[in-house]
């Protein structure tokens, strides 16, 4: 009936028929390996598909068209650029410190991917249903400020370093109001699961019946993670104006384009954690008691509902760099410390009240 | 005049293949790589007077170097492909300019961009700091005359540095001799 | 800043001379603490061409081409400022109609000028998208010029004795509009920067220049009259019958980049009110007094003031007879107001040094020549 | 002041010294060793109170400098053109302004670097424009440099 539950199947068959051929345990690796790979593949088709649609976008609101020559409309220009990219030489500067310099963006890179791990695409379409999904991803992705340090120190070059410390302030400042967000909506589910997060959502989502608590939530989680994706107007850790290009001055070629892929990467997984927490994931628009509604949305697959609310949120971070200036360094900690910081403490204790009473729908 | 229909090579051509022999595989990344170098010229934010403005006003909404894909402006040089000569180069900058270009990764492109920048222009004479064309410091592949040279006639400038790039073998240049590493 | 007890580890950076937010090729060295600016010293000379020094050897029609070079943006304002003081030395008046082109192109120029800034301060406090608003008005107004003078950016036009071709005669019907589409527009300025959290945030009470200070340190134009100083040589020493319009010289006490923002765009009220005036009230008559193909000044000294869009611009020529000038001595508003740069940057961090640099509105090759 | 209120108190004020006038300012010839005095005294002065120095630079007259002061007053709107002799080219030095007007600095940097001319009391005074290396003093008009092409 749905096409999620196709997924599924497809996904069952494989691994039935690996298990029939291989050992169980190669069929698992192999298994692993195809995974990883397809979800490699979507994340790296999915970057240079936003590439394009954010010079589209960013053309559109600066009232000029973006690309248009390289394919139809453009649309090959992000394939063109990371073509370009790979086969740029790669520079080392002579006086860094050359073992760190070269790690550094495999680093961000690989932290990047991993916090892939236990979002669910659609229904069955995860890669683990780790019980503990969400707190491993802000666990996770808090790592990848160590990769950015260690490129900015290793590049022997001040405005690297500025860069890279000012990104180090701002993760780590950020990273609370962040986790305190997604708290909120735990504390309602009564889950960490992602799976778990997605079924509480079966009649409604989060951000409809969980009150005003989840609302604040969902708007502070935002803020937190345009913050954290160092971007603007929260991109000082890069700020083009002020330091060049930050952390990643002194990189070059496929470096530097594995810098721009973990970026639009974390782009990503916050986006779909955003989608999965408090816009419900996969799950369909449902509203209890309509049953003739609750089937038509039942009609249109997980994964669209999924990649939808997704990009519903990836605009609206592309919808902030082009529109607002960049935050000066105290002030962007200011915001942090004195207003997203109390602020969600206090929308904690309301939420655990109201999960407590069981006051949401 | 068709533009279009000039199947003629392109006089800048210069890496000949002296065999004449050319692989099919070879060929075909020649063709691929060159194709995405010429689609992806990211400039270098270099521009020192009158020339940068116009610069500019080919990035801006009525120009749009963007169509083209160009207006990925980098600050660093790490991260450039190009680097448009914008405007007078002195005897003082002619030393950063040089580091500059020497920072940047290969492939890499120049275009004089503007008189100052290919002969020294309206400072050619009497002035005692102007450099007498860019040239002398760094290798130009594209010059673009004007003072300063119209939006229009940059994007064409840089539209005959793609057609370069698509004429041009990757694969079987002699590499030039590795300058200085400076960094 | 006071707290001997603690050791501060002072870093040295480099900003340019090839850097973003210098707009050209300034190298300022920062002593910083942390994000702190301790202290700053500029570097010029990277765009110095000697313009002085090649005037003495042109004639003095001959070398007012170098001046558009100079302060790019207000290419018209320089010509204007030299070809009054070459009409002053020979001690002749444009005629009313080359006047009255003067100042309509000059205005112009004052608007594109001021547009760019206001484009280049978003780009460089990380808001993109107000260059490509500010470019949308500044190209219609480089097409005018385009029209009558023949280029988009160093035209060149204005020349002793009046102006070197008459209006294109599609002139004030594409100005009309031009006012008509600013003036709905400029709401548009309000909603994308002037109005923002974060814009005000990064501009009010940062970068204040006392009035003190400006006087002291030479400011002129839109930075010293944003700490109150009036300066406006339009008022002060009017030139080409800018006594005869009305228009208001803007001033603001506060001194920060916010006030010297706010003035600008007031100015470009101001701009829009002078050309409304004007521009339907073009004088008949001929467009240029016809001088002779060499020009000599009687030996003596000429001084003429004239306010570009940013600042008193001072043409000195030097005559001893001959058909060059002895000396030329061009006194440039970005010059001294680039002294207020380090007082203004002590204490501050590096993103106010962008906002500053960018409230400055300084022109590289001004500053050089 | 207008103009000629200002020539009748500089004469009462500075008596001795030869005034001039030209079409824009009142000049005033001050004698190498008075400058920074008369520059003072003008400054503070009440009267006079030329808090501004708008211009300042040299001439090369091939026998000898001379030096240009453009001064105004931001509440009278009286202009002074103050002008100094400098007899020898070789080692010509003045008292810096620098602590009167602070926009004095950048000007004698400049003058300086272009014609050769040192500034006693200058806080810091270094070429701006050439680099340090730079051999001779541009705007001289015995400047030489091969590499110059003449029209």
């Amino acid at each position: 009936m749905q096409l999620s539950i196709s997924l599924l199947e497809i996904t069952r068959a494989i691994d039935s028929w690996l298990n029939s051929v291989f050992h169980p345990h190669l069929a698992y690796g192999i298994e692993l390996v195809l995974a990883g790979v397809a979800v490699i593949l979507l994340v790296v088709a999915m970057a240079i598909l936003m590439v394009y649609a954010e010079r589209k976008l960013a053309g559109f609101m600066q009232l000029r068209l973006g690309p248009m020559r390289v394919g139809k409309w453009g649309t090959m220009q992000a394939v063109a650029d990371v073509m370009k990219l790979l086969l740029k030489e790669c520079l080392t500067p002579t006086n860094s410190d050359k073992l760190m310099f070269r790690v550094a963006p495999f680093v961000v890179t690989i932290v990047s991917f991993m916090t892939l791990v236990p979002i669910a695409f659609a229904k069955g379409i995860q890669l683990w249903d780790i019980n503990i999904g969400v707190f491993y991803i802000t666990a996770v992705s808090s790592l990848s400020v160590i990769g950015i340090l260690m490129a900015g120190w290793s590049s022997n070059n001040k405005y690297s370093l500025l860069g890279a410390m000012r990104s180090g302030a701002q993760i780590v400042s950020y990273e609370l109001s962040g986790g305190l967000a997604l708290i909120v909506v735990v504390m309602m589910s009564g889950t960490l699961s992602i799976s778990g997060i997605v079924q509480a959502q079966a009649d409604g989502w989060w951000i409809i019946k969980g009150h005003i608590p989840v609302i604040i939530a969902f708007v502070t989680f935002v803020i937190t993670s345009t913050a954290e994706l160092n971007r603007a107007p929260f991109d000082l850790a890069e700020a083009e104006s002020e330091l060049t290009a930050g952390y990643h001055t002194e990189y070059s070629g496929m470096q530097f384009a594995m810098f721009f892929l973990s970026e639009y990467t974390n782009m990503f997984v916050l986006s779909m954690v955003a989608a999965t927490v408090f816009l419900g994931g996969w799950m369909p628009f449902h509203i209890a008691g309509l049953d003739g509604l609750n089937h038509f949305m039942d009609y249109i697959p997980g994964i669209v509902w999924f990649f939808g609310k997704t990009f519903f949120i990836l605009f609206l971070i592309v919808w902030f760099r082009w529109t607002f200036p960049r935050l000066r360094i105290d002030q962007l900690l200011k915001l942090e410390w004195k207003y997203l910081l109390p602020v969600s403490i206090i929308n904690v204790l309301f939420a655990a009240f109201i999960a407590l009473m069981g006051w949401y729908l | 005049m068709d533009v279009n229909k000039n199947t003629e090579p392109f006089p800048g051509e210069i890496y000949e293949d002296e065999t004449g022999n050319t692989n099919f595989l070879v060929s075909s990344i020649d063709k691929l790589s060159n194709w995405a170098r010429s689609n992806s010229l990211w400039p270098l934010t270099f521009g020192t007077s009158c020339c940068a403005i116009e610069m500019m006003s080919a990035a801006s909404a009525k120009y749009d170097w963007s169509r083209f894909g160009f207006e990925v402006a980098r600050a660093t040089p790490r991260q450039a492909d190009l680097i448009i000569v914008a405007g007078t180069i002195t005897k003082k900058m002619a030393p950063v300019l040089k580091r500059l270009y020497n920072q940047m990764p290969e492939p890499k492109y120049v275009i004089a961009m503007g008189a100052c920048t290919i002969t020294g222009g309206p400072f050619f004479y009497n002035s005692y700091t102007v450099v007498k064309g860019v040239d002398n410091i760094i290798p130009v592949d594209v010059y673009i005359p004007g003072c300063p040279p119209r939006p229009e006639a940059l994007l064409e400038g840089m539209m005959k540095l793609q057609e370069k790039i698509r004429h041009s073998r990757a694969y079987v240049i002699d590499k030039p001799k590795k300058e200085e590493n400076d960094d | 800043m006071e707290t001997n007890d603690i050791k501060h580890d002072e870093f040295v950076i480099n900003v340019g001379p090839q850097h973003p937010s210098t707009h050209g090729v300034l190298r300022l060295e920062l002593w910083l603490d942390g994000e702190e600016i301790i202290d700053s010293k500029p570097h010029l000379g990277y765009i110095h061409r000697g313009i002085e020094k090649m005037s003495e050897a042109l004639g003095y029609k001959q070398f007012i081409y170098l001046t558009s070079r100079m302060d790019y943006l207000s290419a018209h304002i320089n010509n204007q400022a030299c070809s009054l003081a070459i009409e002053k030395g020979l001690q002749i008046e444009a005629p009313a109609r080359a006047q009255v082109i003067r100042v309509l192109m000059a205005e112009l120029t004052r608007l594109a000028s001021h547009q760019l800034w206001w484009g280049a301060l978003g780009l460089d406090l990380g808001a993109v998208s107000p260059f490509f608003y500010a470019f949308r008005e500044r190209e219609m107004i480089l097409e005018i010029f385009e029209e009558t003078c023949g280029s988009r950016l160093t035209m060149n036009y204005i020349t002793p004795g009046g102006v070197v071709n008459d209006l294109h005669p599609d002139f004030v019907r594409k100005v009309k509009v031009l006012i008509e589409q600013l003036k709905g527009n400029l709401h548009e300025y309000y909603q994308l920067l002037t109005g923002n959290v974060i814009f005000q945030a990064r501009t009010r009470g940062v970068g204040i220049l006392s009035a003190e200070d400006a006087v002291s340190l030479g400011c002129t134009g839109p930075v010293a009259r944003a700490s109150g100083v009036k300066c406006d040589v339009r008022k002060l020493h009017p030139y080409d019958g800018y006594d005869k319009v009305e228009f208001k010289e803007v001033l603001n006490d506060k001194g920060d980049n916010f006030a010297r923002y706010w003035l600008r765009i007031e100015e470009m009220k101001q701009s829009i009110y002078i050309i409304e005036q004007l521009i339907d009230n073009i004088p008949e008559g001929s467009y240029r007094e016809k001088l002779k193909g060499i020009v000599k000044l009687p030996a003596g000294e000429y001084y003429q003031r004239v306010e570009t869009a940013r600042g008193e611009l001072g043409v000195y020529l030097v005559s001893d007879g001959k058909k060059e000038p002895y000396r030329v001595r061009f006194r440039t508003p970005n010059f001294s107001n680039l002294n207020a740069l380090r007082p203004m940057m002590k204490g501050a961090k590096i993103g106010d040094m962008v906002s500053m640099m960018a409230t400055l509105d300084l022109i590289i090759p001004d500053i050089d020549r | 002041m207008t103009k000629e209120e200002l020539k009748s108190y500089l004469e009462k004020t500075f008596p001795g010294m030869t005034q001039e006038e030209n079409i824009d300012f009142l000049v005033l010839w001050v004698e190498k060793d008075e400058i920074f005095e008369v520059a003072r005294k003008l400054k503070e002065d009440e009267a006079t109170r030329f808090d501004f120095l708008f211009d300042e630079t040299a001439i090369d007259w091939q026998t000898h400098f001379e030096m240009v002061y453009h001064m105004t007053s931001t509440t009278y709107r009286h202009d002074l053109e103050i002008k100094v002799k400098l007899e020898d080219r070789d080692h010509a030095e003045l008292p810096s302004m620098e602590p009167l007007w602070k926009a004095a600095e950048m000007y004698e940097n400049e003058i300086y670097d272009l014609f050769g001319i040192r500034f006693s009391g200058h806080p810091h005074l270094r070429r701006i424009f050439m680099s340090n290396e730079w051999k001779g003093y541009p705007l001289r008009k015995d400047y030489q440099d091969d590499d110059v092409i003449s029209l």
